[in-house]
């Protein structure tokens, strides 16, 4: 992991008797939640590549079926299903998670809250030792006798439990085992953020300074542990399915298929809330920074945040519509469904409604906060058809649905992750990023996923249906019009990744020869931006730890000549 | 006390740090339990069949693992009383105590599970008994976390040093018996 | 919205492509109103030399007012889609029209055994047709399916008549269609089964009443035949 | 075992400060006792009996544990919210997952080997 090389040397610290470090108590073994956060960051972006490779793997098997494609060969039906599942699996539990929740969470959360780390230093570093360890797991579950694992991300029994059903014995193992450590790290994680948010807020900054992204990390991180339980039970039963021939979900001995589903869906849905929300923070506090204006209506972001965080508990059986549960709980949960999606629709009016009477200026981090509204607007419009159950019998499994979880999960993991990098690099690294070559990536990543995924709209919408290696067996769906949507659908796709080395090289340009980033370059409130760039250990010296006295809102200040108001300055 | 961050010396929410951190676990716990709990309870009322499954279980020996519990969740407020009070070496008596108990606990549980599959009640010969042992044996293996966790905590007490988490590990240990007292009867006394 | 790229196939094919064009509008509506607004925001309020930036607190009832009047529109509009889907589910999912004709799915790994009535219209008698990846049914008529699994989760999905339902291995799942349009249409499975997920596809021949009674007659001969030759396979 | 840690509670048995005195010992006898009941329970055959000696007492000894022994009455008031919530959602879960897992039967779907029908 060769991680960067903070220009500033480290500022020595009497409190924290700051001995000279080696290298691997420095970046291998800190406990400081900033390396932590570049830990997270690093294996996320790592993970992402092998993710966007198995995208990029399948894309050319459905465009071009049966060609031996560069970099890996002629895709087999198995290694097809195993390249779907373990895209889904990575890009969620091994991309989104770990960058967006851990490693902005423990950038952001001790900075903004004004203290100098998280309350269990120790206990933070394993849970990223253990989430690395989960990491590797899963990638070695790919190199086992018979692949890696694929029954689709969901793991729906039989097909997950039995090996003679998805002749992955050894793949399947190590995938369950592999998402259940990563389970117990964000479990250890979210304690850690839960615990430092709640009490060590610094002195003055009562409920409704703290900034909102560490509100949606917070409630994120509660979301995520109220709702793991059940299924971690789960992934124990499914384990000794697989293993020791117990019948948990074995239909012919007792056990009930069904009940996996119920027990993966009712983590699956807050786990989608889990990894929006954090995304939804940042929006918040990058449009308020860049358009110079107060966020409309903090206390209204904060309820319907709540109500969305409860409700998200009764929504789970809208993706088991027509996977055989009983046809009488569909009409609760597609009440439930209908009526989760109007406080997130409050939330987009409110952000919309932010940035009247703004001063927009539209720099990289701005254009990814606002795309990150405008495609997230597309994905949670699309939600509604499938949240109807009337309407989800045909949308079912179809590429509607995959394109309709592309448009929520693309903003929250991709746009997240760029939003977050742009804005927080010159405090992460201390070092500015090319604007230039940010908006060049930008315009280059955000094109062509409109590309990617409107003609998957159109062929879901067609009857095309998800998962399937080769439509050849299907006349409907071989009709000339949607074999070029799918070529044009892949060829975006490498038009975008091709656009991602423009951001590899501005990131790993910036962070070496970048110009020296200032303490506050974007000219905004919260407290991080009060520290040097990057932050020494202990972000502040003990003597001068923050006291706060405002919101971390209040731009455009009337009467102010400076049209920003840090919290931390004495009024 | 040195490498510990100012964060952790603050307590805005009203509550010493530890105890909000082990309250959290706790509620984490709640679900796995409750997870777990809840789809051997569906099962149990589906099958009516489970009954003489269940008649197999040896209601004495958990209804002495209960008492066993029961007591070292006794010894283990007593531990955090004496804490509470200043007296670390007390508090480290108490804990041991306390750790005896789960050590009798776990090895109590290893006789009937050798005997119960000695009779051939193996964890697949129903769903039932794979539901026996899957709780009982998540249960088990908290027990013997917590028990070693609170080794630590009694070396430390011992001493004198970091009194604050002889509460902590008492509330996770009352909290595993808890559970135990909702498993006793689902797996015991329901037959 | 789907009846411009598939053909409406079936009695309730219509119910479903009316409400999914109904949701089309309420939801296109508002899509177009947040992104046009938030576009001319952008626009509008763009960083100008000299103008400085406004403080809204959006705590006021005054500005409050922007949020909660779409807001309450959104939730009327969301009891529209609700009536509407729940009318459509209950439809297609809770009702269970009497039937005229009945026939088995049974799904397995990579494949579709279909059990049809034969000449004597009685399930389970000798003379059942039994096929393989080829449903033969009869326009205007109501089915009755009885769909089940005998390894891992299959779904029975015909995009023509909007029929879609997973079959779970150990649940007999019983629905009905009715086909409106005669012709071979594609049978998908949609959900992922194993290796062979890809090669399940079937067709089902809608035949008009003449066509369907030769069909059953010349095959309810041939099975009854093979069921009297002892070493037959068959049920 | 249990006799040992009795005389050291005898001892000493010194005014806890602070939160109101509870004779643990006390709470301790209580919660034996009731295990008694619930053990004994089954033998008087009666099955809603039973279930409420097991389940009943089950209950009662939870809330004894977690008032006197884990002060959770004594902790801020949010502490026993969450821990409420979280057994509100797994109540939630089990009132949504029963109709699939339980019944032999629903609307338009059975499961024959449970009827004992024929596959």
């Amino acid at each position: 992991m060769a991680e960067s090389i903070p220009a500033t040397p480290e500022l020595a610290h009497d409190e924290h008797g700051h001995h000279e470090q080696s290298f691997a108590s420095k970046y291998l073994f800190s406990t400081d939640h900033k390396m932590i956060a570049k830990q997270y960051l690093f294996t996320g972006i790592a993970m992402a590549l092998i993710g966007g490779f198995f995208a990029y793997a399948f894309r050319m098997q459905l465009a071009f079926p049966g060609m031996d494609i560069p970099f890996f060969g002629v895709v087999s039906p198995g290694e097809y299903n195993s390249l779907i599942t373990n895209h889904g699996t990575i890009m969620i539990f091994w991309v989104a998670m770990p960058i967006i929740l851990a490693a902005f969470g423990n950038l952001v959360i001790p900075l903004m809250i004004g203290c100098d780390d998280m309350v269990f230093p120790k206990i933070n570093r394993l849970s990223y030792q253990i989430f690395l360890l989960s990491a590797l797991v899963l990638i070695s579950s790919f190199f086992v006798e018979g692949g890696g694992f694929g029954g689709s991300w969901v793991a729906y029994p039989p097909l997950s439990s039995e090996p003679q059903y998805n002749l992955t014995p050894l793949g399947s193992s190590l995938w369950i085992g592999a998402v259940g450590l990563e389970f117990v790290a964000f479990l250890l994680g979210g304690i850690n953020f839960i615990t430092t948010t709640m009490n060590s807020r610094a002195p003055g900054m009562k409920m409704n300074d703290i900034p909102i992204v560490v509100w949606m990390i917070v409630i994120a991180s509660v979301l995520f542990m109220a709702s793991v339980g059940p299924l971690l039970a789960g992934a124990i039963m499914l384990l000794f399915d697989q293993n020791l021939g117990t019948a948990f979900y074995d239909p012919t001995r007792g056990g009930d298929p069904v009940l996996w589903q119920h027990l993966f869906w009712f983590f699956g849905h807050p786990e989608v809330y889990v990894v929006f929300l954090p995304p939804l923070g940042m929006v918040a506090d990058i449009i308020t920074t860049f358009a110079r204006k107060k966020l409309f209506a903090y206390r209204t972001v904060l309820y319907t945040v709540f109500g969305t965080g409860v409700l998200s508990f009764t929504v789970w059986a809208h993706h088991q519509f027509i996977s055989g549960i009983d046809p009488r709980m569909a009409n609760i949960f597609t009440v439930t469904t209908l009526l989760i999606s109007i406080p997130i629709a409050e939330l987009m009016f409110v952000y919309i409604a932010t940035l009247y009477g703004g001063r927009i200026s539209l720099t990289t981090p701005m254009l990814w906060a606002l795309s990150f509204i405008a495609e997230f607007l597309i994905g949670g419009v699309t939600g509604i058809f499938l949240g109807a159950s009337g309407a989800d019998v045909y949308f079912h499994d179809t590429y509607f649905v995959l394109a309709h979880f592309h448009y929520t999960f693309f903003p929250i993991a991709i746009i997240g992750f760029y939003m977050g990098v742009t804005y927080w690099f010159p405090k992460m690294f201390g070092k500015m990023m090319s604007d230039f070559w940010g908006k060049v990536h930008f315009w280059g990543t955000i094109i062509p996923f409109n590309m990617i995924f409107i003609p998957l709209f159109v062929l879901g919408t067609a009857g095309q249906h998800r998962r399937i290696y080769d439509y050849s067996h299907f006349p409907e769906l071989m009709t000339p019009g949607m074999q070029d949507m799918r070529v044009f659908a892949t060829m975006s796709l490498l038009v975008m990744l091709a656009f991602q080395l423009v951001f590899l090289i501005n990131f790993v340009n910036g962070m070496i020869r970048g110009p020296k980033a200032e303490k506050n370059p974007w000219k905004a409130n919260s407290l991080e931006w009060t520290t040097e760039s990057p932050p020494p250990h202990g972000n502040w010296p003990p003597s001068e730890m923050p006291t706060v006295y405002r919101g971390p809102y209040e731009y455009s200040v009337p009467g102010r000549e400076k049209d920003y108001w840090p919290q931390n300055e004495p009024t | 006390m040195s490498d510990r961050p100012i964060a952790t010396t603050r307590s805005a929410a009203g509550m010493p740090t530890g105890k909000l951190a082990v309250w959290w676990v706790v509620v984490s716990e709640i679900v796995i339990f409750g997870g777990l709990l809840a789809s051997y309870i569906m099962h149990r009322l589906a099958h009516s069949d489970w009954g003489e499954q269940a008649a197999h279980t040896n209601t004495w020996i958990g209804a002495f693992n209960t008492l066993v519990l029961l007591s070292s969740s006794l010894s283990a407020v007593l531990a955090h009383k004496a804490a509470s009070e200043g007296n670390g070496p007390k508090a480290a008596k108490l804990l041991w105590l306390t750790i005896l108990g789960a050590v009798t606990f776990v090895t109590v549980k290893g006789f009937e599970w050798a005997h119960e599959i000695e009779l051939g009640y193996t964890i697949t010969s129903s769903t039932f008994w794979s539901f026996y042992y899957t709780a009982a044996g998540l249960h088990a293996a908290h027990v013997i976390a917590g028990a070693i966790i609170m080794g630590i905590v009694a070396v430390a007490a011992a001493k004198n040093r970091e009194l604050h988490r002889v509460e902590l590990i008492g509330i996770y240990w009352h909290f595993v018996d808890l559970v135990w007292i909702f498993l006793f009867p689902l797996l015991y006394i329901a037959k | 919205m789907i009846e411009s790229l598939v053909p409406a196939g079936s009695s309730y094919a219509g119910e479903i492509d009316l409400l999914v064009n109904m949701i089309l509008w309420i939801v296109g509506f508002w899509f177009v109103l947040c992104e046009v607004v938030f576009f001319w925001l952008i626009f509008r309020f763009r960083k100008k030399e000299g103008v400085p930036g406004q403080y809204i607190s959006g705590e006021e009832k005054s500005q409050k007012r922007w949020i909660t009047i779409p807001h309450v529109l959104v939730l009327v509009c969301d009891i529209f889609i609700l009536v509407g889907a729940i009318w459509v589910w209950y439809d297609i999912k809770q009702d269970l029209p009497p039937a005229q004709a009945e026939v088995r799915i049974i799904s397995q790994q990579w494949a579709w055994t279909f059990v049809h009535e034969g000449a004597d219209g009685e399930m389970g008698t000798a003379d059942d047709i039994t096929t393989i990846n080829e449903l033969t049914v009869q326009v205007d008529t109501l089915y009755h399916y009885k769909l089940e699994s005998l390894d891992v989760i299959h779904d029975f999905s015909v995009p023509v008549w909007r029929l879609k339902q997973d079959a779970i291995p150990g649940r007999l799942i019983t629905g009905w269609f009715e086909p409106t349009l005669t012709g071979s249409f594609d049978i998908q499975c949609a959900e992922l089964c194993g290796v062979g997920h890809a090669l399940m596809g079937g067709t089902v021949h809608v035949k008009n009443a003449a066509d369907y009674a030769s069909w059953v007659a010349e095959n309810s001969t041939m099975s009854l035949a093979s069921a009297a030759t002892p070493h037959a396979g068959g049920e | 075992m249990s006799e040992q840690s009795q005389a050291i509670s005898e001892t000493g048995d010194g005014h806890g400060e602070g939160h109101v005195e509870t004779n643990y010992v006390k709470i301790w006898a209580w919660l034996v006792g009731l295990l008694a009941v619930s053990v004994a329970g089954p033998f008087l055959e009666i099955f809603w009996l039973t279930m409420v000696t097991a389940f009943g007492i089950a209950c009662v000894k939870a809330w004894m544990v977690a008032k006197h022994f884990m002060h959770i009455t004594l902790e801020p008031r949010f502490v026993g919210y969450i821990v409420m919530t979280s057994l509100v959602f797994m109540l939630l879960f089990f009132a949504a997952v029963a109709p699939d897992v339980m019944n032999a039967e629903g609307t338009q779907w059975v499961k024959p080997s449970w009827l004992g029908q024929p596959e």
